[in-house]
């Protein structure tokens, strides 16, 4: 469950971000979040795993406020949720593998255990042969697909995506779009920014359209909605 | 902390020092040549404090007796004198010893004292070592007081000119090791500190991934640790070689006679020691601290 | 013009991205690259500037044969080519106007002229706005936009685009198109890979189909053509 | 280059050192520590140097006549010794002034020598100082062919230790000197190649834009002779007051009276501008050479 009140968010740069979301996702949602360049999509997704904290308002993601959450306890509230970054943050230096089992060895997870997952979630995002490949041997889409890897690879309940579909191909796009449903079905919430509009008319789900920092419409089994 | 992942961390911080290859060849560089020069100063310190101890060591007393004192007074001195504490050797030298050390003192000269021998003018002595040659005056006041003894000679003003110089050269070269040692310690902390400012968008990807702090220093600080080690071991065997090439020429060039360095087997091994714990502590410690800044996301 | 004949890329790793590449560009023309992800799009774009080399096979550019080219060329080639890098490549430490400044203090142009140049771009992109922000206080689809005017500053006589849309709304994504094909108008070779359907299928041009390091595909006015 | 694209490149230099912000600090004050070590060094060596020098200076000749030298046999000699080569100082000691000298030596033993004042048996003689101490015993030897020369006296073996024992004091020092500088220069341009290093993406981006080379490398090369000129400014400015503050505590302290020590002037001035030299040239130098690799784009 994600809920946020009446938040506000100015960039120390004086950049007003988000100009007042008050907003209710449920638990086992799939929310696609809608809006022009520069809305404030990531903004408002970088908020719920705390990368950047409101200037104004409260946050809670499964029942915690994150804005009393102790700076300890962060760690524990980002293995609950699974991101994928719009500019993926990948770790250079590790192979394709080793990044996305850097995320389960956070959780101390048993190593065999790890090996296993890891091929697992490789083969669902096709790169099982890249596996032990560094990022900056990999086409931009490859790399984006290691991001989805590693996010889904500790089971979160909660995935935030990125535009996770924006350097891949529409077939690929397509089998990530069932991955993230079929994860859906099982209970994750999935909060997807996106400008993929064939996706958000054809899956329909939730769509939150947040321009200048505001929301503009929030529909169940809404419609991209932006016409040319 | 789980044993695994314990085993994970060492792993980690192994596998860094090859990943970061170019920036673990600078970092162990710099932190070997920072403590090769500690080293070489270290070594060269402790050698010119032997030396200085060794000259010091040669300041002794003269205590001349009364002329009139007879054998079982000027042993009744030697046994005053032996019973005195912070002394460390007693030496008898008669008057006719005396006159022969003075004949010697004038070389060609010596003739003047023809003649002198017979009506021998001199007086019976004892020459007094101290075991702290800076105790020297407080020493010779001790033995003044001592019954028939005329005089005592140690080169008063000279002798504390002497301890002043020493003193001070002590001084100035704990200074200087001191100074250098926290020298080495910023330069090979800032070295680290460097390495790891390069490598902040990992440890912030690593944070945003739900990292703990403890979770991403442990391998770093591992990482660290072995930096200094390795950047310890190159200017040891350095030293440990060019040491021992030194003690040789030492030992066979005669024009440096004068040199008493000290042997390789207890200073080298202290001078090591020093330079590994400084290398992993700092490694670590550098490690640790240029790190906080990144964890904050 | 740009012309490959026979042209294999594997690299260092032993991942064949192209095998046997013949293509002929001419100049003025308008070309759409597209192809499932991992194909080998951008590597196809990277030998053109003499990012990579081929392993084997010649390419000339704008009548330069790249493997004759001297090291010190390189540079003088990069001038009349202008890049949209898929990953952007922005210098961190200089504001957009900054960075787009900085292709054309490269050719040592006036101030003053450089001044005039970045505004008019800036404009054209729309984000003058931004102007003095740095690269990582920008969107992700800001920052493509920088890239773009970056790569048209200079009025390159070849437009390279590596998936100039994937971070942008449909809404920007056709401005910025309206903006290349002026451009292609004027002149300039275009040559864009691209997984927008939308696009290629709506302003009709040469497409180019690239899978798994072949040209499967070439046809003038043709279609995005992967059926879902 | 047009001169428009060379204040270009003297902007961005100056105004990378405000962009790399904590790297310029780090890289700063490597080079500011570095070359604070070396400062100090070249100061303690200069002083010693100088130190030796004066108590060389000290090393005389004693030429002693033959007895039965006239007055105008005696002119003779020190004009022949005036017009040698290499002479800095002559001067005549009479044998009474000879023994005058011998009482002082001898102290509160005086009295042996009472009664030899009218049968003085000394001989007159001219104590002589070389320019060069070093060259010593050649003049002595040169001198012992005068005639009425009786017998020339400099400490033989002595002087010849001393002056094998100072030497060795100077290489060393020269060996130390050097070291230290090439590695106060391997510290600081290993210091810059990291900070490049942690900038090589930045390098290949304007590669890829279309930069030459040496578009990229002047800024690059400005930037590194100003951290190499802020890196000398502070360890300068702190040489100068503590050398000030050392010179006014020894002349103070009356215990330190044996310190002669160098005045500020020309020496601060020398090491100034051996360091402000060493870290803009090390600084160019290291930005250059580091920047290679990453050209090749
Ligand atoms: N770190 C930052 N510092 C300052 N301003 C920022 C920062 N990050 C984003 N902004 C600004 O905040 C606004 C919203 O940015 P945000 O990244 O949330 O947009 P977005 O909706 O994700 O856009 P896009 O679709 O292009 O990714 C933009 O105007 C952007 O320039
Ligand atoms: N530097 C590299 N080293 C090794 N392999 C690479 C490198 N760059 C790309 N590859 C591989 O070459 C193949 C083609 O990559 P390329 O980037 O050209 O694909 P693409 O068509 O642009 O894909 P996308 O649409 O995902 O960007 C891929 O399999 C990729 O993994
Ligand atoms: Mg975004
Ligand atoms: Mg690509």
């Amino acid at each position: 469950m994600i809920e946020m009140i009446d938040v506000w968010k100015t960039y120390p740069n004086g950049t007003h971000a988000l100009r007042g979301i008050t907003v209710r996702i449920k638990k086992g949602e799939f929310v696609y979040v809608v809006g022009p360049s520069g809305a404030g999509k990531s903004t408002f997704i970088k908020l719920m795993y705390r990368e950047e904290r409101p200037t104004k308002g409260q946050i809670f993601v499964n029942g915690i406020n994150l804005e009393a959450l102790r700076e300890r306890r962060i760690p524990y509230l980002r293995r609950n949720i699974g991101v994928v970054f719009q500019d993926f943050k990948l770790l250079p230096k590790l192979t394709v593998h080793e990044n996305v089992a850097f995320a389960m060895e956070v959780v101390e997870a048993p190593s065999k255990q790890i090996r296993q997952r890891v091929k697992e979630v490789l083969e669902l995002v096709k790169l099982s042969h890249k596996a032990d490949v560094y990022p900056d041997e990999l086409s931009g889409g490859e790399q984006q697909r290691v991001a989805i890897a590693r996010a889904l690879v500790n089971r979160p309940s909660v995935l935030l995506a990125d535009e996770p579909t924006g350097n891949l191909d529409p077939e690929t796009s397509w089998g990530i779009m069932h991955l993230l449903e079929e994860i859906n079905n099982r209970g994750t919430t999935v909060v997807m920014a996106t400008h993929n509009r064939e996706i958000v008319n054809t899956m329909r789900k939730r769509v939150i359209a947040i321009e200048n920092g505001e929301i503009v419409r929030d529909e169940q089994r809404g419609e991209y909605g932006y016409e040319t | 902390m789980k044993l695994r992942t314990f085993r994970r961390h060492l792993r980690e911080g192994v596998k860094n020092i090859g990943r970061n290859g170019w920036m673990t060849f600078a970092s162990v560089s710099a932190v070997a040549v920072t403590l090769f020069l500690l080293g070489v100063f270290l070594i060269l310190a402790m050698n010119v404090n032997h030396f200085m101890a060794h000259v010091e060591s040669q300041v002794e007393i003269k205590v001349y007796l009364t002329p009139d004192a007879k054998p079982e007074q000027v042993k009744a001195v030697e046994t005053a004198l032996r019973n005195q504490s912070g002394i460390k050797s007693v030496v008898y030298v008669s008057k006719d010893q005396g006159m022969e050390e003075l004949k010697k003192r004038l070389g060609d000269k010596a003739e003047l004292l023809e003649g002198l021998e017979k009506q021998n003018p001199l007086q019976d002595r004892f020459d007094v070592k101290t075991y702290d040659p800076h105790q020297t005056p407080q020493v010779a006041e001790k033995i003044r007081q001592i019954p028939h003894v005329d005089e005592v000679q140690y080169g008063k003003g000279w002798v504390e000119k002497f301890f002043d110089f020493t003193r001070m050269v002590r001084n100035v070269g704990l200074v200087f090791i001191v100074g250098l040692a926290f020298t080495a310690m910023f330069l090979i902390s800032n070295t680290i500190k460097i390495t790891i400012f390069a490598r902040r968008r990992e440890i912030e990807i690593m944070k945003l991934v739900g990292a703990t702090n403890w979770f991403i220093r442990w391998p770093f600080f591992i990482e660290g640790m072995l930096l200094g080690f390795l950047g310890a071991l190159l200017p040891i065997a350095v030293l440990w070689v060019g040491y021992h090439a030194l003690l040789d020429m030492v030992r066979q060039d005669l024009s440096l006679f004068f040199l008493d360095l000290l042997p390789v087997t207890p200073l080298m091994a202290q001078v090591s020691l020093l330079l590994v714990v400084i290398g992993m502590l700092i490694g670590m410690w550098g490690s640790l601290i240029s790190m906080r800044r990144f964890l904050k996301v």
